[in-house]
C-alpha cells in the first residue's frame, strides 16, 4: 500500500517550516545555511512526491537541478562566510550588517 | 556579382566612407579617392545610358527590405530612359564639381569632410533616381536632404550658415510630410509603392480621379519643398551660405531638380488628374515670375543665381504640369549644365574677389578673367534662350507645350512664361554687365583679381561646351529631336490639345527668341545709362529689393505665433504641469525611499523575516479564496 | 521471504569472509613488508605465524579502553563505527561470482544487483570521510583535527576524479549495474586478442581510478591524514584498544573493497579468458569465484607493495596531483570516449 | 510495510531537523542534518526515485555536508567559542512565523485535494536512471547546460572569494 501523496506533502511542509524557524532564530551563519539546505530538501521531497503522483519524471529532473544549484550555492555561501570570518572574526549574522547601503 | 547599377550606387558610398572615416589620415588624398569614385560612376553612368539607348533596361529587386502583412518594399533599382538621363546629368555635374572643388576647397580645414559629404550626397541622389519604388526613393530623398543640410551648414562656425542649414531642413520637413503621406495614400489605394506596379494599376483604372488628385498634390507638396517652389522656396536663397561647389551641384543642378523628377516619374498620376497638373503648372509659373522679379534687383551674385534657379525650376514645373514631361526633363538636363557652369564661374569670381559677393563692387573683370568671363557669358546666353545654345531648345519646348496644352488658361500660361523669359534675360545680362564690363568699382579688389587655377577652369570649359551643345544636339529639330524619341516611350508625348490652332510654331519660336534678345537689349541700355545696380526710389524697386516681404510675412504669420505659443506652453504647461509631475515624482520616491529605508537594517535575519512574511501572504492569497 | 533469507545468508557469508580477510591482510602486510625489508616478519604464533591475527585480536580486546577527558564523547564513540560501516557497505553491489546452484536454487553471487550499483559505490565511498573527520574533530586535539581537515579536503578532491574516471566505463557499458559491467567484459575481445576488460578499453580511466582509490583509502603515498612524522597518528591519535582496531580494520576493509572494485570494473571481475561465461555448472561457478578472489588478492598485494615502495607526497603535491593532473585526465578520457562512441555509432 | 518505513523515516527526518535547529554546537547540527538527509534519501527510495536517492547521498551527504564540516573545522582551529551559537533575539518572532507558515502550508495541502489516485508509471520505477537521463538530455537539455554554467561560475566565484591577495597569518 503506497503512502498517500498528501502525507509526503505534509512532511515536506513540516521540514520546510523547521528550516524557516532555524533561519529566523539562529545567529550562526553556517547553521542558517544548513537550515536553508533543509528547506531545499523539503522542497525536493515535495517535487519527488508530485512526480510520483503524476507519473512523470519531470519532478525528479527538477530535483536534479535544485541539487546542482544548491551545490553551487553552498560553495559560494561558505566562501562568503569564510571571507566574512576573516574580516570580522565572527559568523554571527546579528553582528554582520554589511547588507546596507 | 554586383550589377552595374549597384556598382554605380556603391562607389560614392565607398568614397564617402573612406574619406569620412579615414579623412583624418588621408588628408588631401581623400579628395582623390572621392573624385575617382564619382569619376568611375560617371563613366559607368555613360555606359548605362548607351545600354538604355540600345534598349537594355533594368528593373530588379535586390532584396526585400520591409515585409509586413501585405506591405512589402524592396531595395530595388530601375533603369529606364528617364533615370538614365538623370543618372548622366547627376554623375556628370558631380564629377566636374568634384574636380572643381579641388581648387576651390584647397585651403579649407574641412577638406576631407567636404568630400565625404559630397560623396554621400551623390550616393543619396543616385538612390533617389535609381530606386524602383517610392519608399526607397524616399530614403534617397531624405538622404539628399541631410547632405544638403550638412553642406549648407558646412561652415557651421558662421551663425548665418548654420541658420540657413536649419531653415532648409525645417522647410524641407514640411514638404517631406506631404510626400510621405502621399506615399501612404498611394499604398492605401493601390497596395504597392513600386513604380511599375503603380503605373500598371493606376493606368488600369484602379485609382479614382479624386484620389489621384490627392496623391499627386501631396507628392507635389514634397516636390515644392525639395525643388524650392512657392511657398516653400524661401530656403534656397539662404542655402547660398554653403560653399559654391555645393550651390552648383546640389542647389542648382541635381537635388533641387528631384521634385521635377518625382512629378515626371509619377506622370501617370498627373495624367489621371488634370487638376493636379494645372496646379503644378500655375504654381510653377507663379514661382518663376516671383523669383525672376526678385532677381531683377538683387545685387548678391550668388543670390541672383539662386533666384534664377528657383525661376528656372518653375519653368520645369510648367513643363511637367502641362503634360510636356519630356520638355520638363529636357530643361532639367540642359539647365544642369548652364546653371552648374554659372555657379562654378560665380565661385571663380568670388575666388578672385576675396569672397566678395556684392556685384556693385565688381566691374571690368573680363580682361583679368578671360576663361571665367567667357564661359559665364556662354551660360548666360544659354539661359536667356538665345539659339542655338542649349537653353533655347528646352525652354522653347516648355513654352510650346504650355501653349498647346489643355490646362485652363494655357495661353496666359504661355504669355507669363514669355514675360519670365524677358526677365531672365534681363537679370542675367545685368549680372554679366555689372561683373565683367564697365569700370572697376572697387580698385583694391580689382587689383588683386586673378584667373583661377586649371582645376577650376577646366570644369568651366567642359560645362561650357555642354551648355553650348547638349541642347541642340539632343533637341534638334524641336519636338522631334533625339530627346523626344528617347523619353517619350516612358513619359508619353505632350498632348497637343489645341492642335494647330492659334499661333504657328515658328511664330512662337520667334516670340521667345525676341523675348531673350529683348531682355538683353534692355539690360544693355540700362548699363549704358548707368542705372544698373543703382538704388531706386520707386516703390516697386523697394518691394522687389525686400523680396516681396515673403520672409517677413512668414515671420509674422507662422514663426512668431509658434514662438509665442511655445513661450506660453513653457511658462504655463511646462513649469506647472511637467515640472510638477517630475518634482512630485521625485518627492514621492524620496518619501517612499525614506519609509522603505527603515526596513533596511543591513541584518540578514530581518530581510529573511520580511521575505517570509511575503511568502506566507502569498500562500494565503493563493490558497484561501 | 526466500529472497530476504537468501540475502541475509549472503551478507553473513560475505561479512565473515571480509573480516577474516582483513585479519589476514594485516598479516600479509607485515609479512610482505618484512620480506621487502629483508626480514622474516611474524613467525612465532602458529606455523609461519598464521595464527598471529588471532593473537592481535585478543590483545586489542584485552587492552584498557582509554577515553580521554577532553574528547567530545558522543562523536568520539561514533567515529570508529562511522568509518568501518561504509568500508564494508561498498561490497554489497560487487559481484563476486556469476551464479551458483545451491540446493536446486540458482543464486546470484552478489548481495544486491542494484540498478544504480556504480552510484551506490560512489555514494558509500563518499561517506568514508565522516569517520575520519569526526574522529579527528571529536578528539579535540590539534594533530587529530589537522588530520581530519586534511582527510576531508583530500577525499573531496579525489572523489571527483574517482567518479569521472568511471564515466568512460559507464558510457561504454550503458548501465550502472555492476553485473552488466562484468558481463560486458566477459564477452568479446579487444583488438582480437585481449579480453574485453576495461583496463584495455579504458586505460586512462583505470589509471585514474587506481590512483584515486589509493587516495580515498588514505594509503601511502596518500596517507597524509595520518602521517606519523607530521601528525603523530593523525585523526586516530587519541584512540586505543578496540576502537583503534576498528580504524585499523576499516582501512583494510576499504582496501579489500577497493581491490574488488578494481577487479570488477577494469579486470573482468570473475571472468577468466577461455572460460565460457555462460556456462554456470557448479565447478565453473566455483572457479569463477576463485578467479575473482585471486584478482582481488593481487590488487591487495599491489596496495601493500606500493606502500612499502613509494614515499609519501607532500600535502600540496597531493592536491596538485588531484586537481591538475587526475581531474583533467579523467575529463579528457570522457571526451575521448565520447568522441570514439560518436564516430563509431 | 511501506507505511511503517515511511513513518520511521519521517520521524527520523523531523526529529533530526528539530535537533539541527536546537543544537548549540554546529558540528552536532551538521550531523543532525546528515541524518535528515539520509532519511530523505530513504523517502526518495520509497518514492521510486532511486537515482535521486543516490545523488542525494553523493552530493549532499558526501560533498555538501563534508564541506560544511570542513569549514566548521577550519574556522574552529583557533576560535572554538566563535562558533558556539545561541538562539538570537528573534526567537518569538521565529516561532510565530513558524506557526503561521506551517498553518499556511497545511491549509494549502488540505484545501487543494490532490485529484485522482497515484498515477502508475512503470518505466519510472524500473528504468529510473534511463528515464531521467533521456529527459535530461532532450527536453531539459538547455536547463542542463545552464546548470553546468552556474556550477562553473560558482567555482570561479569561490576561488576569487577565498583567494588571499597576499599571504598573511591569521
Amino acid at each position: 500500500m503506497a503512502v498517500a501523496t498528501s502525507h509526503y506533502l505534509i512532511l515536506s511542509a513540516i521540514l520546510f517550516s523547521i528550516g524557516v524557524a532555524g533561519v529566523l532564530t539562529r545567529r550562526n551563519a553556517i547553521v542558517i545555511f544548513m537550515c536553508i539546505e533543509l528547506m531545499l530538501n523539503a522542497v525536493n521531497l515535495a517535487f519527488v512526491a508530485f512526480a510520483r503522483h503524476l507519473g512523470q519524471a519531470d519532478g525528479q529532473v527538477f530535483v536534479f537541478f535544485v541539487m546542482a544549484v544548491a551545490a553551487a550555492e553552498v560553495a559560494v555561501g561558505l566562501a562568503i562566510i569564510i571571507a566574512v570570518f576573516r574580516n570580522r572574526e565572527t559568523v554571527d549574522v546579528a553582528e554582520v550588517n554589511l547588507l546596507k547601503w | 556579382m554586383l550589377t552595374t547599377v549597384e556598382i554605380i550606387i556603391l562607389l560614392p558610398l565607398f568614397g564617402a566612407i573612406v574619406s569620412g572615416v579615414f579623412g583624418h589620415w588621408l588628408k588631401k588624398s581623400s579628395g582623390y579617392v572621392a573624385t575617382a569614385c564619382v569619376g568611375a560612376a560617371w563613366l559607368l553612368g555613360l555606359k548605362t545610358l548607351v545600354d538604355v539607348m540600345g534598349g537594355v533596361g533594368v528593373d530588379e529587386n535586390v532584396y526585400t527590405w520591409v515585409s509586413a502583412g501585405s506591405f512589402t518594399a524592396s531595395v530595388g533599382f530601375l533603369v529606364d530612359p528617364l533615370s538614365a538621363i538623370m543618372l548622366v546629368t547627376v554623375t556628370t555635374v558631380s564629377f566636374f564639381v568634384h574636380v572643381y572643388s579641388f581648387g576651390y576647397m584647397h585651403h579649407d580645414a574641412g577638406f576631407a569632410r567636404f568630400f565625404a559629404y559630397l560623396n554621400l550626397f551623390v550616393f543619396s541622389m543616385l538612390v533617389l533616381i535609381l530606386a524602383n519604388n517610392y519608399l526607397l526613393m524616399f530614403v534617397g530623398w531624405e538622404g539628399v536632404g541631410v547632405c544638403s543640410y550638412l553642406l549648407i551648414g558646412f561652415w557651421y562656425e558662421r551663425k548665418s550658415a548654420s541658420d540657413a542649414g536649419k531653415k532648409a531642413f525645417i522647410v524641407n520637413r514640411i514638404g517631406d510630410f506631404g510626400f510621405l503621406i502621399g506615399i501612404f495614400t498611394m499604398f492605401g489605394y493601390l497596395g504597392t509603392v513600386q513604380f511599375s506596379e503603380v503605373v500598371a494599376k493606376a493606368g488600369g483604372g484602379a485609382l479614382p480621379a479624386s484620389a489621384a488628385t490627392g496623391i499627386a498634390l501631396l507628392l507635389f507638396l514634397g516636390a515644392c519643398g525639395k525643388s524650392a517652389q512657392f511657398p516653400l522656396y524661401v530656403w534656397l536663397p539662404d542655402a547660398m551660405e554653403g560653399p559654391t561647389p555645393v550651390s552648383a551641384l546640389i542647389h542648382a543642378a541635381t537635388m533641387v531638380t528631384a521634385g521635377v523628377y518625382v512629378v515626371a516619374r509619377s506622370n501617370v498620376l498627373y495624367t489621371l488628374s488634370p487638376t493636379a497638373g494645372a496646379v503644378v503648372a500655375w504654381v510653377g509659373v507663379f514661382t518663376a515670375l516671383l523669383a525672376a522679379s526678385i532677381a531683377l534687383v538683387n545685387t548678391d551674385i550668388k543670390r541672383v543665381l539662386a533666384y534664377s534657379t528657383v525661376s528656372q525650376l518653375g519653368y520645369m514645373f510648367i513643363g511637367v504640369g502641362v503634360g510636356a514631361y519630356t520638355a520638363g526633363i529636357f530643361h532639367l538636363f540642359t539647365h544642369a549644365f548652364f546653371k552648374g557652369l554659372m555657379f562654378l564661374a560665380a565661385g571663380s569670381v568670388m575666388h578672385a574677389m576675396s569672397n566678395e559677393l556684392d556685384m556693385r563692387k565688381y566691374g571690368g573683370l573680363l580682361s583679368k578673367m578671360k576663361v571665367t568671363g567667357y564661359t559665364f557669358i556662354i551660360g548666360t546666353i544659354a539661359i536667356a534662350g538665345i539659339p542655338p545654345l542649349s537653353g533655347f531648345w528646352s525652354k522653347d519646348l516648355i513654352l510650346a507645350g504650355a501653349y498647346h496644352s489643355h490646362v485652363p488658361g494655357h495661353a496666359a500660361l504661355w504669355a507669363l512664361g514669355v514675360v519670365g523669359a524677358v526677365m531672365t534675360s534681363f537679370y542675367m545680362f545685368r549680372l554679366i554687365l555689372m561683373t565683367f564690363f564697365g569700370q572697376p568699382r572697387d580698385a583694391h579688389l580689382y587689383d588683386h583679381a586673378h584667373e583661377s587655377p586649371p582645376s577650376m577652369t577646366v570644369p568651366l570649359l567642359v560645362l561650357a561646351v555642354g551648355a553650348i551643345f547638349v541642347g541642340g544636339v539632343t533637341g534638334y529639330p524641336l519636338e522631334h529631336g533625339w530627346i523626344n524619341h528617347f523619353l517619350d516611350p516612358v513619359l508619353g508625348s505632350p498632348d497637343h490639345g489645341s492642335g494647330g490652332a492659334g499661333l504657328s510654331p515658328s511664330v512662337l519660336i520667334g516670340i521667345s527668341v525676341a523675348a531673350g534678345l529683348g531682355g538683353f537689349v534692355l539690360a544693355l541700355v540700362m548699363h549704358r545709362s548707368g542705372r544698373l545696380g543703382a538704388d531706386s526710389r520707386q516703390p516697386i524697386h523697394k518691394v522687389l529689393w525686400n523680396k516681396w516681404y515673403v520672409d517677413e510675412a512668414y515671420d509674422v504669420s507662422i514663426v512668431r505665433p509658434i514662438h509665442r505659443l511655445s513661450m506660453a506652453l513653457w511658462t504655463i504647461f511646462d513649469t506647472i504641469v511637467v515640472d510638477g509631475i517630475a518634482n512630485g515624482l521625485g518627492y514621492t520616491v524620496k518619501g517612499i525611499s525614506w519609509v522603505s529605508g527603515r526596513f533596511q537594517t543591513g541584518r540578514t535575519p530581518t530581510y529573511a523575516m520580511w521575505m517570509l512574511f511575503g511568502t506566507i501572504a502569498m500562500i494565503y492569497a493563493v490558497t484561501l479564496p | 521471504m526466500d529472497y530476504a533469507l537468501e540475502s541475509l545468508i549472503k551478507i553473513a557469508i560475505v561479512l565473515g569472509v571480509i573480516i577474516t580477510t582483513v585479519a589476514y591482510v594485516v598479516l600479509a602486510e607485515r609479512k610482505v613488508s618484512a620480506y621487502i625489508q629483508n626480514r622474516l616478519g611474524p613467525n612465532r604464533v602458529g606455523p609461519w605465524g598464521l595464527l598471529q591475527p588471532l593473537a592481535d585480536g585478543l590483545k586489542f580486546i584485552l587492552k584498557e579502553d582509554v577515553i580521554p577527558n577532553h574528547v567530545n564523547k558522543a562523536i568520539y564513540l561514533i567515529a570508529p563505527a562511522a568509518i568501518l560501516v561504509p568500508a564494508l557497505m561498498g561490497f554489497a553491489v560487487v559481484p563476486f561470482g556469476d551464479t551458483l546452484m545451491v540446493v536446486g536454487r540458482e543464486v546470484q553471487l552478489i548481495i544486491s544487483d542494484a540498478d544504480i550499483g556504480v552510484l551506490y559505490i560512489l555514494a558509500v565511498s563518499s561517506l568514508g570521510v565522516y569517520g575520519v573527520v569526526l574522529g579527528g574533530w571529536a578528539s579535540n586535539n590539534k594533530y587529530a583535527l589537522m588530520g581530519g581537515v586534511r582527510a576531508s579536503a583530500q577525499m573531496i578532491s579525489y572523489e571527483l576524479s574517482l567518479g569521472l574516471s568511471l564515466i568512460g566505463v559507464l558510457m561504454i557499458a550503458e548501465s550502472l549495474k555492476l553485473s552488466d559491467v562484468v558481463n560486458l567484459q566477459a564477452t568479446g575481445t579487444v583488438l582480437g586478442v585481449l579480453p574485453a576488460w576495461f583496463v584495455f578499453n579504458q586505460p586512462i580511466a583505470c589509471l585514474v581510478f587506481m590512483v584515486s582509490v589509493f587516495a580515498e583509502t588514505n594509503r601511502l603515498p596518500f596517507d597524509l591524514p595520518e602521517a606519523e612524522q607530521e601528525l603523530v597518528a593523525g585523526y586516530h591519535a587519541e584512540y586505543s584498544s578496540m576502537k583503534f582496531a576498528m580504524f585499523f580494520m576499516a582501512e583494510y576493509a576499504h582496501m579489500i573493497t577497493a581491490s574488488a572494485l578494481i577487479a570488477t570494473l577494469f579486470f573482468g571481475g570473475w571472468h577468466l579468458p577461455g572460460v565460457d561465461p555462460t556456462d554456470s555448472s557448479f565447478a565453473l561457478s566455483v572457479l569463477k569465484v576463485l578467479v575473482f578472489a585471486v584478482k582481488t588478492a593481487f590488487f591487495l598485494f599491489v596496495f601493500i607493495w606500493v606502500r612499502w615502495t613509494v614515499p609519501r607526497f607532500r600535502y600540496d603535491q597531493v592536491m596538485r596531483l588531484g586537481w591538475k593532473y587526475l581531474l583533467p585526465l579523467a575529463l579528457l578520457n570522457v571526451l575521448l570516449t565520447g568522441l570514439y562512441l560518436t564516430l563509431n555509432r | 510495510m511501506e507505511t511503517a518505513v515511511f513513518y520511521v523515516l519521517a520521524t527520523i527526518a523531523v526529529a533530526s531537523a528539530v535537533l539541527l535547529v536546537l543544537f548549540r554546537n554546529p558540528v552536532y547540527s551538521a550531523l543532525s542534518l546528515v541524518a535528515t538527509l539520509f532519511a530523505v534519501a530513504g523517502l526518495f527510495v520509497l518514492l521510486n526515485a532511486y537515482f535521486l536517492a543516490a545523488v542525494q547521498i553523493i552530493v549532499y551527504a558526501g560533498a555538501v555536508m563534508v564541506l560544511f564540516l570542513f569549514v566548521i573545522m577550519l574556522l574552529n582551529l583557533g576560535h572554538s567559542e566563535a562558533l558556539e551559537s545561541t538562539v538570537g533575539r528573534y526567537r518569538l518572532t521565529g516561532v510565530i512565523f513558524l506557526c503561521a507558515l506551517l498553518v499556511a502550508q497545511l491549509t494549502a495541502v488540505g484545501t487543494r485535494q490532490l485529484r485522482g489516485p497515484v498515477a502508475e508509471n512503470e518505466a519510472l520505477r524500473t528504468e529510473n536512471v534511463q528515464t531521467l537521463g533521456k529527459l535530461l538530455y532532450t527536453d531539459f537539455l538547455f536547463p542542463f547546460e545552464v546548470a553546468s554554467i552556474i556550477l562553473l561560475v560558482a567555482l570561479i566565484g569561490v576561488v576569487v572569494l577565498v583567494k588571499r591577495e597576499t599571504p598573511e597569518t591569521t
